[in-house]
């Protein structure tokens, strides 16, 4: 066995190395990068974050300046979609706000799928009593639901600040994805290729990073573009009710809830359809991104 | 040679049977039910029996990667059921499986040179990079082409995947394999050629094999001696030719009967047993088999027979040949 | 059957022991106690009045006693006074959790009148035209979150049709308080959560009906020789509504919990209406009672879910 | 055995059978020009590795192809003269499990889980011969008697998941045979077996052709199972029969290659061998099969003529068809 490496292999066999070379990885992402549906989905994406980032360069207009002597006016030249009751130019209000959105949506499902990840890779790959007592938990949180959650410790919390709103739909978003994760865990755990690599003598540290998640990356990508799309529209729900972020704060949620009266829906369209359209169409994106995700990782998956 | 590589005694696995509010344990399946067997150096033992006999709980043990519930299983001199942590894995190195899913047992995202090459590399042999030659060579061991491990699993049909499982196996210059339906997944002209290179791998190695299967006649082809289980238990442990020319206990002689042979002319007679094998969780007192015997006396019901030498190489747990 | 719903309704306890506690203690980790909320700040000899009303209300008592009092309290039914509504908290939840639970069923009818019917009629000819087309429209439908589809049916039938009211749970005029006035105000809201639900249910019946179709035993069926709107009314169905009816059962436990978003959005009545309320004046009172009666729907509606299940599948049923 | 053979007419007759799996460019041909006959009483085995085609073979028959991707694209079947493939589906329906059953190789899937097994020997009965409840009850607990079933009349309240596997293949065939058809399909009846359980099982098999008389087409990747039960064998690679042949004269002996190396590679219990035989390589991909034969790359006797020329199936005896160049 003290064969040079380079010997063995002959100059055909290196050509072919890369064509040979299917990796289940990388035959995904070309799966992906040939789904129409989703590739048009990121740019507009793309687009939309775009939008929200460059605002300042996009539009002059001070999205929370009021000025009380225009409000509620039609579009104009001055005011490409009008003003709002308040005075404050639509369009700067709309552009600035997906930053809220976007960052709620981006800044939670990170957080989620973080705790998601290590109490329900826990869970799987432990069982026993750790899974026990992550799973009860799961299921106590389960009894109280996410806006209800948030809008109990909003009362207790007492604030509308952006971040302790991220904190709180953070710490309150990750039973659902907890579960799925265990779940994906724990039927790896018994896996045959799994038992191989334990006989193998294969650490426990070596087994998750270099088996089970690689094994559950698609589900867990798949998953966590699903709870982002959820996340997104979290703050415009809890803005129509009112228990947003501080209502001069500029978000697609509070435009929404600044025209729930009878006279903006029914006369001043330019001031709900944007935001409603913004909001609708950013969390379509999403899913469909998570659709090619899916269908790039499991082919075999029958819509 | 006939030196001892692996002696278990008193092996059990029982689940608990768990029911109720409280998951008060109400019972057990006994899975395996007090085996015990001797493994010499260079030997293979085939494992026999029907689903749910506990052959393959039985080999989930010797691996080590299901707990007994009582029982030894010491290797090479080492009781392996004391063993944890690093001492375990300094042994572990010494004993390899080789599954029944040529589809299930390989990492799909994983090539093939990090398939054959993990078990050198987690216990530090070689680095990853050094370990390329060997797996080379495994692979050309193996009937493969060196350049089959830049590849994946789904590249390959069954028969090849079984092949990259024994190169697996075989990396850590294991004592003793067991082989867990090794060939039963696959079509005659495959399952002939994995039977094939398993008998050429052996003398090369130097290995001990534990070979579970259900099928008789593949176990005949691989074994030195035969071990029939019924229910959890070991009802015959005998040498190949003791086994099959005088087979002594009652299910040996239903089992061999039934097996069928491609050929017009050898005719056996049949003796079929009635009714289906009783649910471990609620097995019959006495006797396991003795609800499905044709020879079935009195004692059989009341008194489990304990496995005992009849003679040189043979012994059967049955009232009949006490 | 009994002995199992029994068994299932005490293995409850530990639960509701925890929620109690946590509704509890939420209370108690709330800035200011309750009687800050209760009292003007600005009279005098405040310190002596709070101590008076704390004695008075039990709170200076260690706070396993005062749970213990409190937990007495709402098992008789008492969930104490609304300090926002000058009312008993009982007086509120009442016609709360009528106007919901019209709300629930009224929602869970259109989804059993829709979403199931089509997601069948979608599995009978995969792949084919209509199933694509509905298909693709529900995608799209699934990805505009619920409060959207609110507001565009509030302009639609409110404002532009004048069909449905968009505000309150009953109307004036003759009809007003009776049940059809409660039907009245509950269309809109039970069209906006059914609309959002019906894409879930048509795809999820869409796929559970293609699953089975694959079966083995289906395949049985047809070998059998029994005709083909049998094999899908009775191998298929049956067994492809077993995890529909499950997701029914827990979705009509949040159901009755109450719509919080659904029936802020139209100033419904319900017992999510009430929790925004109470919320936005600090009722603690009637947070706890709603909070908790919330999740008391939540292991009723689980529980009922395995009931249905065990009446469906006999696999569930006899282990 | 052979005095319930009625050689004059056979029941089943099928003709250049043809059945592909279609889906995009790709065409997977499943069976490809398959030739048999079945005759009353007959048991004709149907013997071939995994993607021989046999099983599609089977559902073809039954005109069961899995759909929208595989078609019967062509070919005749005949059922007592009449061309099944010229029938509508629901004149096939009436024909399903009254004059031709099919049992399947799980039994434990091949049942509805949520029906009684009452229901489900039921249900036949009541499409096919509209019969009342009680008649229907009697006779399914007459036919479960008639397959072994202890209890019967309590099974019949029962769900499969409360009955073992040999149990539910027992129902499995007691179901199938309620309408005493003239023709039993039978897909790996006993692969998912243990083999006490599968004796038990051929043991009825037979005892069903004896009793009614019925044909029975018995698929199997078994040839233990062959040569204990088959009148008649067909052997089937790659789509296509190889070699069909009375079965004591295809055992005496092969003449296609493959059957001869199939046999070979078999390990039993009453010879010892050394080294098995075996054959190299493996099956050809159905999306491409080669210009010539479709054995040729893994057979040992190969000329070069078996690389361009497809063989013909030929008469080399009376009865006994190979699909061969070297056998003229």
């Amino acid at each position: 066995m003290s064969l040079n490496t380079n010997q063995l292999l002959s100059p055909q066999e290196e050509m072919s190395r890369g064509s040979e070379a299917k990796s289940p990885l990388r035959m995904a992402v070309n799966r992906f990068l040939h789904n129409r549906m989703a590739i048009g989905s990121v740019i507009v994406l793309l687009i939309i974050v775009l939008l929200s980032l460059c605002a300042p360069l996009l539009t002059h207009w001070n999205p929370t300046t009021q000025d009380l002597m225009n409000v509620s006016q039609p579009p104009s030249a001055k005011h490409l979609l009008g003003t709002d009751n308040n005075g404050a130019d639509l369009l700067s209000r709309d552009l600035y706000g997906g930053r809220i959105d976007l960052l709620i949506g981006f800044v939670d499902m990170i957080i989620v799928m973080g705790i998601s990840l290590l109490l329900g890779g826990l869970a799987g790959y432990y069982g026993g009593w750790v899974d026990a007592v992550i799973m009860r938990v799961c299921d106590f949180m389960f009894n109280f639901p996410f806006i209800l959650l948030i809008i109990v410790l909003e009362s207790i919390i007492n604030t509308t600040s952006v971040w302790l709103l991220v904190g709180v739909i953070g710490i309150t978003g990750w039973p659902g994805p907890t579960r799925i994760i265990r779940s994906l865990f724990l039927s790896l755990r018994d896996a045959e290729f799994i038992l191989a690599t334990r006989i193998a003598g294969t650490g426990t540290w070596r087994i998750i990073v270099r088996h089970m998640l690689p094994a559950s990356l698609g589900p867990i990508v798949v998953n966590a573009t699903l709870q982002m799309a959820g996340l997104i529209g979290a703050e415009a729900a809890l803005a129509v009710i009112g228990f947003g972020v501080k209502s001069t704060t500029p978000s697609w949620g509070n435009v929404l809830n600044s025209s729930m009266d009878y006279f903006t829906l029914s006369t001043e369209p330019w001031a709900w359809i944007p935001p409603a359209l913004l909001i609708t169409l950013t969390i379509l994106c999403i899913n469909f991104i998570g659709d090619g995700l899916r269908d790039a990782f499991d082919p075999t998956f029958q819509k | 040679m006939a030196e001892v590589l692996l002696e278990v005694e008193g092996l059990k696995k029982y689940f608990p049977i768990q029911s109720g509010l409280l998951r008060r344990t109400v019972g057990h399946v006994k899975a395996v039910d007090d085996v015990s067997f001797q493994l010499n150096y260079g030997e293979t033992l085939g494992i026999v029996g029907e689903s749910g006999c506990g052959k393959s709980t039985t080999g989930r043990m010797l691996m080590r990667v299901m707990e007994p519930t009582a029982g030894r299983i010491v290797f090479d001199g080492q009781d392996l059921t004391k063993l944890r942590g690093k001492q375990l894995k300094a042994v572990r190195r010494n004993f390899q499986m080789v599954f029944q899913d040529p589809y299930a047992s390989l990492n799909p995202r994983m090539s093939i040179q990090d398939i054959i090459s993990e078990p050198l590399v987690v216990n530090g042999i070689v680095t990853a990079k050094q370990s390329e030659p060997i797996v080379v060579q495994l692979l050309e061991t193996v009937g493969l082409r060196a350049r089959d491990r830049f590849r994946y699993p789904h590249e390959f049909s069954g028969g090849q995947r079984q092949r990259i499982g024994i190169a697996r196996a075989l990396s850590l210059h294991p004592k003793l394999i067991v082989a867990d339906e090794a060939v039963s997944a696959l079509d005659v002209s495959i399952q002939a050629q994995i039977l094939n290179l398993m008998v050429s791998l052996k003398s090369e190695f130097n290995l001990s094999y534990i070979f579970i299967s259900h099928n008789l006649a593949v176990v005949k082809h691989i074994s030195d001696r035969i071990a029939v289980m019924y229910l959890g238990h070991i009802v015959e442990l005998a040498t190949k030719d003791e086994f099959y020319n005088h087979p002594l206990h009652p299910y040996s002689e239903a089992l061999l009967s039934s097996v069928l042979t491609p050929s017009r002319k050898v005719r056996r007679e049949r003796i079929i047993l009635t009714g289906d094998v009783p649910n471990p969780a609620n097995p019959p007192r006495g006797c396991p088999f003795h609800t499905r015997c044709p020879k079935v006396m009195q004692e059989c019901r009341v008194t489990r027979p304990v496995l005992r030498d009849i003679r040189a190489g043979h012994s059967i747990a049955c009232h009949l040949h006490a | 059957m009994i002995a199992y719903i029994i068994r299932r309704l005490l293995g409850m306890i530990p639960m509701l022991f925890a929620i109690t506690v946590f509704v509890f203690l939420m209370m108690h980790l709330a800035p200011g106690n309750a009687i800050e909320a209760m009292i003007n700040p600005r009279i005098k000899d405040i310190a002596a009045l709070k101590q008076q009303l704390e004695i008075q209300n039990g709170l200076n008592l260690p706070l396993p006693l005062q749970y213990w009092h409190w937990l007495i309290n709402v098992l008789h039914g008492n969930f104490g006074w609304s300090f926002g509504q000058h009312e008993e908290v009982t007086q509120l939840l009442g016609p709360a959790m009528y106007n919901t639970l019209i709300l629930a069923v009224l929602s869970e009818i259109l989804i059993l009148l829709i979403g199931i019917p089509v997601g069948i009629l979608q599995a009978r000819s995969p792949y084919g035209k209509f199933d694509y087309t509905v298909s693709t429209a529900s995608f799209v439908l699934f990805s505009v979150p619920y409060y959207v589809f609110a507001i565009f049916l509030i302009y639609l039938f409110a404002i532009h049709w004048h069909v449905f009211p968009a505000q309150n749970s009953v109307g004036t005029g003759p009809l007003a308080g009776t049940f059809v006035d409660h039907i009245w105000h509950a269309m809109l809201p039970a069209i906006s959560i059914a609309l959002t639900n019906n894409t879930v249910y048509s795809r999820y019946t869409r796929g559970s009906m293609l699953d089975v179709a694959r079966q083995d035993y289906v395949r049985t069926a047809r070998a059998k020789g029994i005709p083909e709107r049998v094999v899908y009314s009775k191998h298929v169905f049956r067994n492809a509504r077993i995890p529909i009816v499950t997701q029914l059962g827990f979705d009509l436990g949040g159901l009755l919990g109450g719509a919080v978003i659904i029936e802020g959005l139209f100033s419904y009545q319900g017992m999510g209406y009430l929790t925004i309320t109470a919320v936005s004046q600090r009722d603690y009172p009637v947070i706890m009672a709603t909070t908790l009666i919330f999740a008391v729907c939540v292991l009723l509606g689980n529980l009922v879910a395995d009931i249905l299940t065990a009446v469906v599948d006999p696999r569930v049923r006899y282990n | 055995m052979a005095d319930v053979v009625d050689k004059v007419e056979p029941v089943v007759s099928v003709r250049d059978l043809r059945t592909y799996f279609i889906h995009k460019a790709e065409e997977v041909r499943a069976v490809d020009g398959i030739d048999l006959d079945v005759y009353r009483g007959q048991i004709v085995c149907i013997v071939g590795e995994s993607g021989s085609g046999k099983s599609m073979t089977a559902l073809s028959l039954m005109r069961l192809v899995p759909k929208p991707r595989g078609k019967i694209v062509s070919g005749k079947i005949m059922f007592h003269g009449v061309d099944i493939m010229q029938l509508s589906e629901a004149e096939m329906t009436k024909l399903r499990g009254n004059e031709i059953s099919m049992i399947f190789q799980e039994p434990m899937t091949a049942l509805n889980p949520v029906l009684t097994i009452g229901d489900q020997i039921a249900e036949v009965l009541v499409h096919h011969r509209r019969v009342g409840k009680r008649e229907t009850t009697a006779k399914a607990v007459e036919m479960l008697q008639f397959v072994g079933v202890p209890r019967a009349e309590q099974v019949l309240r029962e769900y499969p998941h409360q009955l073992s596997g040999g149990m539910r293949q027992r129902v499995m065939i007691a179901m199938a045979m309620i309408c005493e058809p003239k023709v039993l399909i039978a897909d790996e009846p006993t692969t998912a077996l243990d083999v006490t359980i599968q004796t038990q099982v051929l043991q009825l098999m037979r005892k069903m052709r004896d009793d009614f008389g019925t044909s029975i087409i018995l698929i199997t990747h078994d040839l233990g199972v062959v040569a204990d039960m088959a009148d008649q064998v067909i052997v089937m690679y790659a789509g296509q029969v190889v070699e069909s042949a009375n079965a004591d004269a295809l055992f005496e002996e092969p003449l296609h290659p493959y059957t001869i190396a199939l046999l070979k590679s078999v390990p039993t219990i009453d010879q010892e061998t050394e080294v098995l035989y075996y054959i190299p390589g493996s099956v050809p991909d159905a999306t491409e099969f080669p210009t010539g034969c479709r054995f040729a790359d893994r057979c040992p006797l190969a000329m070069a003529s078996c690389f361009e020329t497809a063989p013909e199936v030929r008469e080399v005896r009376p009865g006994h068809l190979v699909r061969c160049h070297l056998v003229d």
